[in-house]
């Protein structure tokens, strides 16, 4: 960054849908536009990931650990919520606690509760966790899942979870909440690292159409959008706009239910893979011609990308002979997908379905449903053969995604893939801070993927920011989150 | 040609009171203080008010009046054709010694055949979706007779109106011109063999020519079949045709009842006489000498006190504003509701015997 | 008729005939009928429905329905209305000639007040100002019987009975002091004590004023003995045409003396046979080519099926009548005129 | 006068409560079918990670558990004391977000109601005083087609040409027109004429049939019989009798322009009730959804009650009670 | 003394039959005696609706088009001169006109099926409602104007979040919309001849309620019914296609207009011409309904005395 950041000026940033609840204990959606991208704004991550995946200091100075057992949390000094209470190691511990507790039924309750008891407050900045076994990806964890804190008479004053006023520490206060519709903050005068925030005023603007929304921040009407290139088209080179790649790789993925159908059957997966050249199947999704299949769980460019196990390749011989095999086992190949009602989504299923009709005796039902019953529906009923859920899920750094996706019993595991070696495996590889240990155990870790296939991973994409050609200070932390406190607005174009 | 008419000439000297006094017991139809009110918007409307006369076998009674007089109503009211929905009858009437009103509905049925009705827009009275055979035949379809006995009656019902089968095989009434449409509608009352038809201005909506058509054909039907008719009409030329009796409507009340000879050569009655004049009669022998003192029509809703008409009256005086005028026999037979009736003949008219 | 200084016909029609268009072939609706109005006088136009009197009305007043198209010569006042362009003779007439029309409940508007419809066409034609517009209105309100006439100005026509509306719509024709009133089944539609009003008011009014009228009906007992002249129609022909006494009391045509016996009198005894005419009007998309009555009547012979007869004049010159087999009066003989050189 | 006055309290009074039924059945009918919808706000505010234990505990928290009808009444209670709650989610209150929105909502109806009317009444009454022109029949088919797009397919390709291709009107957003009256009219516009192209056409046929029957009447003949100029006569014996009608449509009109509106804002993401019902539904805002349901029902009540005023305006025949 | 009829032959047949119902057309004072106009586009309407709804239900048969599910060609191709490529493909590379052909069987099936629905409950809740009135009436009433409170989108919007959207919800849900209307309807004719002296006259002859109804009533209420089932019917297609455009329509594998166009929607501005196909089709089905709604209204209106 050559250009000097400004202090002043106005950012309006485009999401798809509002946020529900200020509850810090309630979050969901690591990715831009996601619910805590809004309270960011207002709370400030406490610790948060940087695009190279290293866990940097946020609200608080650092969060780390020598042997992946005993956490210490170094808070700022004189830190205070906009309320003028302190945020001190007291008030980290009433949140966590808080959060731990069942009643305030935060979704990270079994993750705080099996190490919030441990906690120990040293100093008013300073705080020590004692976890009962190592987890190298602690930190990780935090930022994802408890990142955010709120001042605790707020909480407390709150009878009812859409009560809590959102009263937090970080770079802007909420002046209007026009719910549905927009969002408007305010610079927080008493932030910690001044003269940031360098804005006056942040916007956030929802548009639910993609194309309205591009169009808007085209016409200037808003400062940036999250999403993919794909989508942008030939608007990205319009005048006054640029894009910017979240340098944060995801995953494409769809889950297979491996607690009962078809898919409990490894060869029903294989066939699945086999049977669908993915490439192509992203070329339907997006649109766009020229994406490569994925080979394994980590891309080429992740430090544990092991090139030896990859994903069964598209090969429709293998997939016909797959498929009547299974049919001789009276176990025709026949699928239920189930999708949310999102036009690329549909696409995508479409797309499954007209190919496996090409094949003999291999079939799909698609079922859509909307987005809010999709989850009930793939992960309480476990209504589906295939649940392809929209959206990447950042692969690269490791934790707490891929727990949370192959462990048995892990928070994204909707196909309920179950094997105590992947768990093994897993485990091996948070408990150590030893990279080629790590390593090691992430080398398990793929093979059991292109092996057993726990579920369908289709493409590789990274997200890009659609924005104005004056946006400056665009700094990418978790699953794309932009840290509010840095943007500003460049007199001019800013230089790159 | 009046010769039926003369069996059936009033019995007056009987009468002890003057209520009783054209009403007789061996008439085929009685119809005793028959009041109609409907609810217009809240407010009460008195369309017919203690009306009572009877009708015997084969006689004709013509009703007149003027436009909302409630000539329609009474007709509707005997037939139990008015809509039930804010209507309400009282009163009586009888039918071949049968109350109409206490009829059960199958009985009613039954009784339905032998009362008929004739409308004024012959067209608006068939449905235009329906064949002109199923029509006519449609009275004896509902009351259950055969195919073949049906066919039959169809066709000497429209044999007795000048038409046959094969004229009417097929078609629908639009294809019809009026004449012969109001001929069907004759023909679809006659053929299950009534014994009384409300004819509601069978011709007003005819033309001379045509009307003079159908006033025949009424004619000889009533004669041939020995019909009872109450032949409603505001065209007093039409009525002094056809009919025995002769019934004055002013506001749903009968202000005169008599012989047509009696009303038409001698109205009693100051509205009758005013009627009588009024009425256009191709003879340009007679220039007419314009009267301009325009009347008011009293309002139907807020009727005056007393008798009905004095506001339009040329002989009313304090006491019609009092006292309501009961019909009460006059010296030519007929009997009138007015505190002072005329007893002259009425000018310019010309009878038969005069002429 | 009446002697007057001014002899020029208000209204004179030569040879007027209409027609439609329709897919079956034009539709005749009126054949070179001929009359004409001296001032003063009225005439009656009868015939059956559909024989053309509103059409003939209609088109003399130019009003006449979209598709119609006519040829003959009108002369209203001795002005060819043919020399006049659309908008000129809609004015000329609506200022020289009045017109009622049947059914006074449809011809006055219910949401323009009844003042205003009544001095509109004064205000146009006359060029009167506002305030004695108005004061032409009440005084014309009161001249046709409307009782408070002042204050009916501004009342809505449904605030009125059958008769006054008929009134008002009088008081609507008389506006612009027209020379000729022409009432189209003005009283059809009203009861008969109404109708005789209605009828009277209009007498009175036409002897005041010194208009011509004409009252156009199809009843024949509203002519006689309020008309000077009398025009029978059938199916679009002038069948006779004569002064009122002379048609009823010696018919020369078989309709006219046929329609005259059809019609049931009050000064005959109950149940009198009437005389009825057979068959049934003429159908004016097949016409025959000989007198349209001809099927009808009793004494047709084979020339009036062929050809339609010519007009015939009677002895006195006044009286015309296009019968082959005219009723015998015993009276002078006729004389066939050339049509062509008819008035 | 004053009886005058009364009457029409009295008129309105007793249509109001006609109208209670409707807006007790839709009402009801909203809470009973909210509660069979499948997912809840709960899921919602929870995030995916919930169990459905933690979602079921959060509903019964809410009340969202309880029968239909104790749910109803209580919803009901609280309208009568004139509270209709908080969103759910952002704690606003709903009757001052209803208020907020439905201004929105309204300024674009009326406007389109207005745009149509002044596009589509003037060239009724000119073409139906000469059918069969050329006018008259270029208008006649531009009108049948315009009437048979779907207003969403209006949308689309309006935003596509104005908004994405030529970038003359914005794709998205609002400004009232109290902050900004200028920019006000430039963010209406392209709502505004998605809306008006349908009610244009439509008020265009209505009107021009109601036109041409009206010339046909007598009293048309007679003012034409008294040689009054055309151009009068369209405008003082014709126009008012043709408003009644035109007044029902601009009646039925605005259900039209509500359910447009649905699709409108939401394509534009114009801040009004279509949109806010649509996230509503979708993110099981019960109190926000009652909230507009109710008010469609107010004012559909009070449209037919404006439109039966109306016509007493109009039509000296009616009377209002 | 009151107007004729203009009375017409009985033996003449043929065309003076014809022209005496063309007559008795042209004598109420409110019609006008010209050829209804705009006959070619009314020609273009049926012939339009005809080849569309054999063409969709024989779609199978039509040689060389593909199925709507078969992957044609390449994704999102733009219009090319042969007849599956003659709308382009769309984003999975099949051929938009077959699809707008199958399309149009879903769509038409499930607005069929609707209309039936709703004209068979709004019908005879109508007739009874106008025949007896009284609480009946109240009720029918009370449903209509509930319905007409309510944008339709958002009633059909509920009823689909609470019933799933599947064909078969859909048809449920689009049959309640239009109940109201036909209630409406058939309630207005059956009182306006309640009054009829036909209805009298059977009354007169001893006909039961239920004959009343069936015979004499239900028959001229057809005309008026069958006049407005077309434009219905194009707002039943058209609350389709924006429930799709919203994206609550039927689901995928069957293909629908509103679907096509939503999923064009998203790809516009990178690939127009994907939209043209169901648009067009949409377009002019509605168009045709509209136009064939008026024509039959008009008919019915010449017809004159009919209701
Ligand atoms: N269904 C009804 N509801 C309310 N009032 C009615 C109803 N039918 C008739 N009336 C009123 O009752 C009065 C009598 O009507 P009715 O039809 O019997 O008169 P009428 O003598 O037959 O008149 P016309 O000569 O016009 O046929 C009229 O004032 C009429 O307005
Ligand atoms: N618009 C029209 N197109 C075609 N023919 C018409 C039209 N209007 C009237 N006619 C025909 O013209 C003829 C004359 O009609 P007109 O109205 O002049 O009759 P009328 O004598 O006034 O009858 P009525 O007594 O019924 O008023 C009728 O046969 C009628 O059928
Ligand atoms: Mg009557
Ligand atoms: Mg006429
Ligand atoms: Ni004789």
């Amino acid at each position: 960054q050559t250009e000097k950041p400004v202090s002043g000026g106005t950012m309006t940033i485009i999401n798809g849908s509002d946020i529900k609840s200020w509850d810090p204990a309630i979050t969901a959606g690591t990715y831009p536009g996601g619910p805590m991208d809004v309270l960011d704004a207002v709370y400030g991550f406490i610790v948060y990931v940087n695009d190279k995946g290293v866990v940097t200091g946020g609200m608080a100075e650092s969060l780390a650990s020598t042997d992946a057992v005993t956490w210490t949390l170094k808070l700022r000094k004189d830190m205070k919520f906009t309320d003028g209470t302190p945020y001190d190691a007291e008030a980290v511990k009433y949140n966590w606690d808080r959060a731990a507790d069942p009643a305030t039924l935060s979704p990270a309750q079994p993750f705080i509760s099996s190490w919030n008891k441990a906690i120990t407050v040293v100093d008013p900045q300073t705080l020590t966790i004692k976890l009962s076994s190592p987890n190298a990806n602690f930190a990780a964890q935090v930022a994802e899942l408890c990142p955010f804190i709120a001042s605790p008479p707020a909480l407390k004053a709150a009878k009812e979870k859409t009560d809590i006023k959102p009263v937090g520490a970080g770079a802007f206060t909420l002046t209007e909440w026009n719910q549905g519709i927009s969002m408007t903050m305010a610079r927080n005068p008493g932030y910690w690292d001044q003269p940031r925030p360098y804005l006056d005023t942040i916007k956030f603007a929802i548009i639910p159409e993609t194309n309205s929304r591009i169009a808007t921040v085209v016409q200037g009407g808003a400062t940036m959008m999250a999403g993919y290139p794909y989508q942008f088209g030939s608007n990205a080179t319009a005048p006054g706009v640029a894009t910017r790649e979240i340098p944060i790789r995801g995953i494409n993925r769809a889950y297979l239910n491996q607690a009962k159908g078809i898919f409990t059957d490894v060869r029903a997966r294989e066939a699945f893979y086999s049977a669908i050249d993915r490439a192509r199947l992203m070329q339907a999704f997006t649109q766009m011609p020229g994406y490569k299949a994925p080979s394994n769980y980590f891309g080429e460019n992740s430090p544990y990308f092991d090139s030896a196990s990859s994903l069964p390749a598209y090969d429709p011989k293998k997939a016909q002979e797959l498929f009547d095999a299974l049919k001789a086992d009276g176990k025709p190949f026949s699928i239920k997908i189930v999708t949310y009602t999102n036009s690329d989504l549909k696409r995508l299923a479409a797309y499954i379905q007209q190919v496996l009709t090409g094949y003999e005796g291999a079939s799909a039902e698609i079922v859509e449903v909307d987005q809010a019953s999709l989850i009930q529906r793939c992960k309480t009923q476990l209504d589906f053969d295939i649940c392809v859920e929209g959206g990447v899920l950042v692969s690269n750094g490791a934790e707490p995604n891929i727990s949370n996706l192959l462990s048995s019993g892990g928070a994204f595991n909707w196909g309920q893939y179950k094997s105590a070696e992947m768990d093994a495996a897993l485990k091996e590889a948070s408990s150590t801070l030893d990279p080629a240990a790590v390593k090691a155990a992430y080398v398990k870790v793929q093979k059991l993927v292109a092996t057993e296939m726990p579920l369908y991973i289709f493409g590789e994409q990274t997200r890009s920011l659609l924005l104005r050609d004056n946006t400056g200070g665009v700094v990418p932390s978790n699953g794309g989150i932009l840290q509010k406190q840095f943007l500003y607005v460049c007199t001019d174009v800013c230089q790159k | 040609m009046n010769d039926e008419a003369s069996g059936q000439a009033v019995d007056t000297g009987a009468a002890t009171h003057a209520f009783d006094a054209f009403l007789r017991d061996d008439a085929l139809l009685k119809v005793r203080d028959l009041s109609v009110r409907y609810r217009r918007g809240g407010k009460i409307f008195v369309a017919v008010d203690g009306v009572s006369f009877d009708v015997a076998p084969g006689e004709t009674l013509g009703l007149v009046g003027e436009s909302g007089s409630g000539k329609t109503t009474i007709g509707r009211a005997l037939l139990k054709l008015l809509p039930k929905a804010d209507t309400r009858v009282d009163g009586h009437v009888e039918y071949d010694g049968l109350n109409v009103a206490d009829l059960s509905a199958s009985d009613l049925r039954a009784i339905r055949s032998k009362l008929q009705m004739i409308f004024q827009d012959p067209i608006s009275s068939f449905n235009p979706r329906r064949k002109v055979q199923d029509i006519v035949g449609e009275g004896l379809e509902i009351q259950g007779i055969r195919k073949a006995e049906r066919l039959e009656r169809v066709d000497r019902a429209l044999n007795d109106v000048g038409m046959s089968r094969t004229m009417v095989e097929g078609r629908r009434p639009h294809q019809f011109s009026g004449g012969q449409c109001q001929r069907i509608a004759i023909a679809r009352a006659l053929a299950v063999g009534p014994e009384l038809i409300v004819c509601d201005e069978p011709v007003a909506s005819l033309d001379v020519s045509v009307q003079a058509h159908v006033i025949n054909l009424l004619q000889d039907i009533r004669q041939k079949r020995n019909l009872a008719l109450i032949f409603i009409s505001h065209d007093l030329a039409v009525v002094r045709n056809v009919s025995d009796r002769v019934a004055v409507l002013y506001m749903g009340r009968i202000v005169e009842i008599g012989t047509g000879d009696a009303i038409y050569q001698r109205p009693a009655h100051p509205y009758t006489r005013m009627l009588l004049e009024a009425v256009p009669v191709p003879d340009a022998s007679r220039k007419i000498l314009p009267s301009v003192a325009p009347t008011q029509a009293s309002s139907r809703s807020a009727p005056p006190s007393g008798c009905r008409f004095r506001l339009r009256c040329p002989r009313a005086q304090a006491i019609c504003g009092v006292q309501e005028p009961k019909l009460a026999s006059m010296p030519y037979g007929q009997f009138a509701a007015c505190h002072f009736p005329h007893d002259e003949p009425a000018p310019g008219m010309k009878t038969v015997e005069q002429a | 008729m009446t002697e007057a200084a001014n002899t020029t016909p208000v209204l004179d029609c030569h040879e007027l005939s209409c027609h439609f268009r329709s897919p079956f072939g034009p539709i005749r609706v009126l054949h070179d009928v001929s009359f004409s109005i001296p001032p003063r006088t009225t005439l009656g136009i009868v015939g059956e429905s559909g024989a053309g009197k509103s059409m003939l009305v209609k088109t003399i007043m130019g009003i006449a329905p979209e598709g119609m198209k006519t040829s003959g010569r009108i002369l209203a006042d001795g002005t060819d209305l043919s020399t006049l362009n659309e908008t000129k003779r809609r004015a000329f007439l609506g200022r020289k000639f009045g017109m009622v029309f049947q059914n006074p409940m449809t011809s006055l508007n219910p949401f323009v007040r009844v003042g205003r419809q009544i001095e509109e066409a004064s205000r146009f034609h006359l060029r009167l100002g506002k305030a004695q517009a108005k004061a032409l209105a009440i005084e014309l309100l009161a001249s046709v019987g409307i009782p408070d006439a002042a204050e009916c100005y501004g009342h809505y026509p449904h605030q009125f009975s059958g008769g006054m509306k008929q009134r008002i719509m009088i008081a609507t024709a008389l506006a612009c002091q027209p020379d000729l009133l022409i009432a189209d089944e003005a009283t059809t539609a009203l009861d008969v004590t109404v109708q005789k009003e209605i009828l009277d008011l209009l007498q009175v009014i036409q002897q005041q004023r010194q208009m011509s009228m004409i009252l156009v009906t199809h009843n024949l007992g509203i002519v006689a003995g309020r008309t000077d002249d009398i025009l029978v129609l059938y199916g679009g022909h002038v069948v006779e045409y004569g002064p009122t006494n002379t048609v009823f009391s010696h018919p020369r045509h078989r309709y006219t003396e046929a329609l005259l016996s059809a019609m049931p009198r009050m000064d005959q005894p109950a149940h009198t046979k009437l005389h009825t005419i057979p068959g049934r009007p003429p159908d004016l998309a097949n016409p025959a080519p000989g007198c349209p009555f001809a099927p009808r009547c009793p004494a047709a012979e084979a020339r009036c099926h062929a050809s339609m007869p010519p007009m015939t004049t009677s002895a006195d010159g006044k009286h015309r009548f296009a019968c082959y087999v005219p009723v015998q009066t015993g009276d002078a003989a006729d004389t066939a005129v050339e049509r062509r050189a008819l008035s | 006068m004053r009886i005058a006055k009364l009457s029409y309290l009295k008129a309105v009074g007793v249509r109001l409560l006609a109208g209670i039924p409707v807006f007790l059945l839709v009402t009801f009918s909203a809470t009973a079918l909210s509660s069979l919808m499948p997912g809840s706000a709960a899921q919602l505010i929870l995030g995916e990670n919930a169990t459905q234990a933690q979602i079921d505990a959060l509903n019964s928290r809410y009340g969202y558990d309880l029968p239909v009808w104790e749910r109803y009444l209580g919803w009901l209670g609280r309208l009568l004391q004139g509270d209709l709650g908080q969103t759910m989610f952002s704690q606003q209150s709903v009757a001052k977000l209803l208020v907020d929105r439905a201004a929105v909502t309204f300024e674009i109806a009326l406007l389109a109601m207005f745009v149509s009317l002044v596009i589509g009444v003037p060239l009724a009454m000119y073409t139906a005083s000469r059918p069969g022109g050329i006018v008259d029949t270029v208008l006649r088919a531009v009108s049948s087609v315009m009437l048979s797009i779907p207003t969403f397919v209006i949308v689309v390709l309006l935003g596509f040409v104005f908004a994405i291709v030529l970038r003359w009107l914005p794709a998205t957003g609002w400004v009232s027109f109290s902050d900004d009256p200028i920019g006000n009219l430039y963010y209406v516009a392209l709502p505004v004429m998605c809306l008006s192209v349908h009610q244009a056409a439509y008020f265009y046929r209505v009107s021009r049939s109601e036109f041409v029957a009206i010339l046909q009447e007598d009293y048309v003949l007679v003012a034409r019989a008294k040689g009054l100029p055309t151009r009068y006569i369209l405008m003082r014996h014709v126009l008012r009798p043709a408003s009644p009608q035109v007044l029902t449509v601009m009646g039925l009109s605005m259900t039209y322009l509500l359910g447009g509106s649905f699709i409108v804002e939401s394509y534009f993401a114009v801040p009004g009730i279509g949109w806010t019902v649509l996230n509503a539904v979708s993110s099981h805002d019960l109190p926000v959804m009652q909230a507009i349901l109710s008010l469609t029902v107010v004012i559909f009540v009070v449209i037919f009650i404006l439109v039966d005023l109306g016509y007493a305006l109009i039509d000296p025949r009616v009377d209002v009670s | 003394m009151s107007r004729l009829q203009p009375t017409q032959t009985d033996l003449v047949p043929g065309q003076a039959v014809a022209l005496a119902e063309t007559l008795n057309a042209a004598m109420p004072k409110t019609a006008r005696f010209r050829m209804p106009s705009g006959h070619p586009m009314e020609w273009f309407a049926f012939a339009f609706l005809a080849v569309l709804i054999i063409s969709s239900v024989f779609v199978e048969f039509i040689p060389g088009l593909v199925r709507a599910s078969f992957p044609y060609g390449d994704f999102s191709q733009g219009p090319e001169w042969s007849l599956n490529g003659l709308f382009g493909t769309d984003a999975l590379g099949r051929s938009i006109l077959s699809r707008v052909l199958y399309g149009a069987r879903t769509t038409l099936a499930i607005v069929s099926v609707a209309t039936l629905i709703s004209l068979v409950i709004g019908m005879t809740l109508g007739m009874l409602a106008g025949f007896y009135r009284g609480p009946v009436e109240r009720v029918v009433d009370l449903y209509a104007n509930s319905m007409a409170s309510l944008p339709p989108i958002l009633v059909i919007l509920a009823l689909i979040s609470v019933i799933g959207n599947s064909v078969f919800t859909m048809m449920l849900a689009l049959g309640l919309l239009d109940i109201g209307t036909y209630a409406r309807i058939a309630k207005g004719g059956v009182i306006a001849q309640n009054d009829r002296d036909y209805v009298l006259a059977a009354r007169a002859m001893g006909a039961s309620d239920m004959r009343l109804l069936l015979r004499e009533i239900l028959p001229n209420l057809v005309p008026a019914l069958t006049a407005i089932v077309p434009p219905l019917m194009a707002g039943l297609i058209i609350t389709e296609g924006s429930l799709s455009f919203l994206g609550y329509g039927i689901p995928a594998p069957a293909p629908s207009w509103g679907g096509m166009i939503a999923s064009s929607t998203d790809l516009l501005s990178r690939f127009p011409l994907l939209i043209f196909g169901p648009i067009v089709a949409i377009v002019l089905t509605v168009y045709s309904l509209n136009t064939v709604g008026d024509c039959l209204a008009r008919r019915m209106n010449h017809r004159g005395r009919e209701l």
